[in-house]
């Protein structure tokens, strides 16, 4: 079974890279993007077919390890 | 105009909320004589705290021996200035960051790494090199390897990518640390002796300028937090974290020293704890000025703002400066081709009061002297701890062998090799890193010699547990031995006071004790205090840390070619053992 | 010999390269800042110095890579002229195409500051005519993304043209056959280009180069560089 | 207008950090994760509403710089 976990900053914290990006894009010429912000993404590959379970293995995991709630914030998505 | 109606009213909640007691909050009605608004009560809350006042061991930092021939400046500024000779000046301090890394260890050892490299480069100083000096819990503790792996990673991502190295520390772990880690930041720089920077504000009617990063909610009631007891609370404490950007500060480096440089500069004082507001009280109280702040002026990074929340914001990467008149557009020229911000906030004025308008309303009337002058100031009771008793070597049980023994020391986790921790810091960039970590103090070069700086931190905290006087004084020896014995002349110290909550008789002891130990030890080996730090309630659920006063020592080698590694040469040569 | 040291916002290691530049090979160094879109005039030797460019962030050295300045540097190369890109210098080589493959993560997923080994591959480039063959020089590196990949053809082709400057090796000159400081590909510690004008490399020859800091093993370079130039 | 870019290791390509964090999810104890892949998200605000030119702007912004093809691929999603 496939997942993705998708970790992004809580939009209050300051995002360095995101603001470096967007500097970049300007200075490159690309039109049109107001701002960036960047995040992680966690592509999983779990055991069984239970969703409710996987479900609780990744909010385990996020909470574990690949998120830090201080700062971030996760979301959790499956393939349909 | 007239001072903002309160929303909501300070009720002794919110008063206690901001860390302030009820004697203290009525300290503060004494001195303004009405009841504060939100804003001024933030502003108190920042000043008054132990982090910012130093309430309760000021009176004893007093009795250290901060002076000498040598000494530029010593404790009272952004950090310590010492003569090297040749017209040069080392310039450092020290810094906790302790509590934010034990929440988020990877952003809070950055952020403290970010913070010292700034209080020295405020001073017109280049970052020559960076140390540390961490402890954490007992190995097997469950969050130790992640706070150790964070913690390094943060000091190493911070440090490296701003280009300082980092070139010394010392850690050591301990169960007392199980939920309080300590990582105490140091920072040394080289300046001209006649090119320092002070905080000190000069001139009425002077442009105030803030430069470096815009300003967002990031770890408002941070200061608040660093004087907070941990409880099991603690997560909800958890969003003051900031997150630093080496890259914004490497700028910043780069911009401040080229003002510096075209002489644009009459003040500068570095945004850390307690940001834009202790930042301008102290430049306008040492200069015996007012301050108006226009906070409509103030970048930010976020919408809608409060003047509560930039007042107490302590988001990185920031300084506030007082400009020399018809300078303005030149500072800003640099500040702009360096991609920092970048805006006059306010002025300086001659009534002494701390003014903060925001939207058209006045959010502060503060006399702007009180706010430090009138800070409490305690001389906590204190127990004399009583010294552990002296063990004879013949009492202890000679179990194992000395193979075992020897076997076991070089296993523990405090005297293994730490390569591991150092091989992640860049210890070399810059190219003169004569001495890089693994020896007995790093030696760096001074500019393209012959002159070079030893520098080493030291602490032996079970010593300072068992007799705090001795511990201390051991501390302060320690660090004199490890420059000696690479060839530096010891010239000045930095500290960084660790303890548990000094509103315990016991606790407030071990300061007391540890403090007359540094300051006999400074006393007789001529090795003033120029700069330090203290870090107070570092307690879990009322267990307190060991006492743990970090010394920050500073020699000077004046040919590097006669300095000494520990390393043996040549097979065959005779050992010696000197002293008692 | 003159070059042009470009030097990024973020860029750190600029004065070490100068240092090397002058002390060693005796050249005339002048600063060429991101947002140019000349190099000085009958510039000789294009340096781009280590560092951490916009924060490394992104991807490092992705930014830096499609600064201004980066066209000129492009154009020098294409006439011959000699670029060296130190750290993270190869890698905004890398990432403008200047040099194949890229530079990721190192294997243990730390930052690495140690001395290492390394072989030189071969002796008759501009950058290394005063190492000999085969010989293992000790020089550090201080990164954490060193880690050299291409895909398969690539790597073929680069080991076919002979176009590996050095590799991480063990002292007696065997190729380290663990992952060495950061898991490159083939022990790969720095590559040409084509036509040999163009060298990246990780590790920092510029910071052993005084007998007053340590080994000296880095002057080799900055000496080959500099008789490049008297030789011609 | 807001986008999401996803960008991501090319299958062929080794992922360090993704066994890493595999590792230490087994060794924190939560079960059931087979494998893990990294990749990096970013949140784009883009000006106007054209969710064509939006593809376009982003597309470009990709190519030049968000990705690096040699090793990382990348998809565009809109919020709906
Ligand atoms: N333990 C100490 N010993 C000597 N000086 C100290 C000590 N603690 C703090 N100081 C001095 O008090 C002043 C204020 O320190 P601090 O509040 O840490 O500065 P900052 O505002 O940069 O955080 C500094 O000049 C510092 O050097």
């Amino acid at each position: 079974m496939k997942a993705r976990v998708i970790v992004t900053l809580k939009s209050a914290v300051l995002d360095p890279q995101g603001k470096a990006i967007e500097g970049a894009l300007r200075s490159l010429g690309v039109a049109g993007v107001q701002s960036v912000r960047q995040g992680k993404v966690f592509d999983v590959e779990l055991a069984g077919n239970d969703k409710a379970a996987a479900e609780g293995v990744l909010k385990e995991a996020c909470d574990k390890l690949l998120a830090n709630t201080i700062i971030e914030t996760y979301r959790v998505e499956f393939a349909e | 105009m007239n001072l903002i109606p309160n929303t909501p009213r300070i009720t002794p909640e919110l008063v206690a909320e901001h860390g302030l007691k009820p004697d203290e909050y009525q300290r503060f009605i004494a001195l303004i004589g009405r009841e504060p608004s939100l804003t001024e009560l933030g502003i108190v809350s920042a000043m008054w705290n132990e982090h910012c006042s130093y309430k309760s061991s000021k009176v004893w930092l007093r009795t250290l021996p901060t002076t000498g021939p040598r000494v530029i400046q010593g404790p009272g500024e952004n950090a310590g200035v010492v003569d090297i000779g040749d017209g040069l000046a080392a310039v450092f301090k020290m810094e906790s960051h302790n509590h934010p890394s034990f929440i988020e260890p990877y952003q809070g050892a950055a952020t403290g790494v970010g913070g010292i490299l700034r209080d020295v480069f405020t001073m017109g100083a280049r970052p020559i090199a960076a140390l540390n000096a961490l402890r954490f819990g007992n190995c097997h503790h469950p969050r130790t390897r992640h706070l150790l792996a964070g913690v390094v990673a943060g000091i190493g991502g911070y440090g490296n990518s701003f280009g300082v190295p980092t070139v010394g520390g010392s850690v050591g772990f301990h169960s007392r640390y199980n939920g309080n880690i300590l990582v105490n930041a140091m920072a040394v720089g080289l300046a001209r002796t006649d090119e320092i920077f002070y905080a000190a504000a000069s001139g009425v009617g002077r442009a105030i300028v803030y430069l470096g990063s815009k300003t967002g909610r990031d770890g408002i009631h941070g200061a608040t937090m660093a004087s907070a007891e941990f409880g099991a609370d603690a997560e909800e404490k958890r969003p003051t974290v900031q997150v630093g950007d080496p890259f914004a500060e490497k700028l910043l480096l780069e911009a401040c020293l080229e003002i510096m440089k075209a002489g644009c500069v009459v003040s500068i004082q570095d945004m850390g704890a307690a940001g834009l507001t202790s930042s301008a009280v102290e430049m306008g109280a040492k200069g015996g000025l007012g301050i108006e702040l226009d906070l409509d002026a103030v970048p930010c990074r976020e919408t809608g703002m409060t003047a509560y929340e930039m007042m107490l914001s302590e988001s990185q990467e920031r300084m506030l400066m007082v400009l020399a008149p018809g300078k303005e557009a030149e500072a800003e020229a640099i500040f702009r081709k360096w991609g920092l911000d970048f805006a006059i906030i306010g002025h300086t004025t001659d009534t002494l009061r701390f003014v903060v308008k925001h939207k058209g309303l006045v959010e502060a009337d503060l006399p702007i002297k009180d706010l430090g002058d009138q800070a409490p100031e305690y001389y906590r009771p204190h127990t004399d701890p009583q010294p552990r008793p002296v063990i004879a070597a013949k009492d202890v049980p000679d179990t194992v062998s000395l193979a075992d023994a020897l076997e076991q020391l070089v296993m523990s986790p405090d005297l293994c090799s730490k390569r591991w921790i150092w091989e992640q810091y860049d210890h070399l960039i810059l190219g003169n890193t004569v001495q890089k970590p693994g020896g007995d103090a790093a030696v760096i070069r001074v500019e393209d010699g012959p002159k070079a700086l030893a520098l080493t931190t030291d602490v032996t905290p079970r010593y300072c547990e068992a007799d705090p006087f001795e511990g201390g004084k051991q501390a302060v020896a320690e660090a004199w031995r490890n420059l000696t014995a690479v060839g530096a002349t010891p010239i000045a110290v930095t500290d960084n006071l660790n303890f548990g909550n000094p509103e315990r008789p016991e606790i407030m002891g071990q300061f007391v004790g540890c403090v007359k130990g540094i300051g006999a030890a400074c006393e007789a080996l001529d090795f003033p205090v120029v700069s330090g730090n203290v870090s107070l309630y570092n307690e879990t659920n009322g267990k307190a840390i060991l006492p743990t006063p970090t010394i920050g020592g500073v020699g000077l080698i004046e040919d590097l070619a006669k300095s000494m590694t520990l390393a043996f040469k040549a097979a065959g040569e005779a050992i010696y053992v000197v002293g008692k | 010999m003159k070059s042009a040291l470009v030097v990024f916002p973020g860029t750190n290691r600029e004065r070490d390269a100068e240092r090397a530049l002058t002390l060693v090979a005796g050249a005339k160094v002048t600063k060429v800042w991101h947002s140019e879109t000349e190099l000085p005039s009958q510039t000789d030797l294009v340096v781009l110095a280590g560092g951490f460019s916009y924060g490394d962030y992104l991807r490092c050295g992705a930014i830096a890579a499609r600064a201004n300045v980066m066209a000129a540097v492009q154009a020098h190369a294409k006439r011959g002229g000699l670029v060296l890109g130190i750290c993270n210098g190869f890698q905004i080589l890398c990432e403008a195409g200047m040099l194949p493959g890229v530079l990721v993560r190192n294997a243990k997923l730390r930052f690495v500051c140690r001395e290492v080994r390394l072989r030189v591959e071969r002796a008759d480039t501009p950058f290394t005519r005063a190492y000999r063959k085969g010989e293992v020089l000790r020089i550090p590196v201080a990164h954490g993304e060193g880690n050299y990949t291409a895909d398969e053809e690539t790597i073929r082709e680069i080991e076919s043209e002979g176009r590996v400057a050095f590799r991480y090796a063990r002292p007696d000159g065997e190729i380290d056959e663990t992952d060495g400081p950061n898991g490159a590909i083939n022990g790969i510690a720095g590559i040409y280009s084509e036509t040999h004008n163009v060298l990246g490399m990780m590790p920092h020859p510029e910071n052993y180069i005084e007998p007053a800091i340590g080994p000296t093993d880095g002057r080799g370079l900055f000496e080959s560089l500099s008789s490049a130039f008297k030789a011609a």
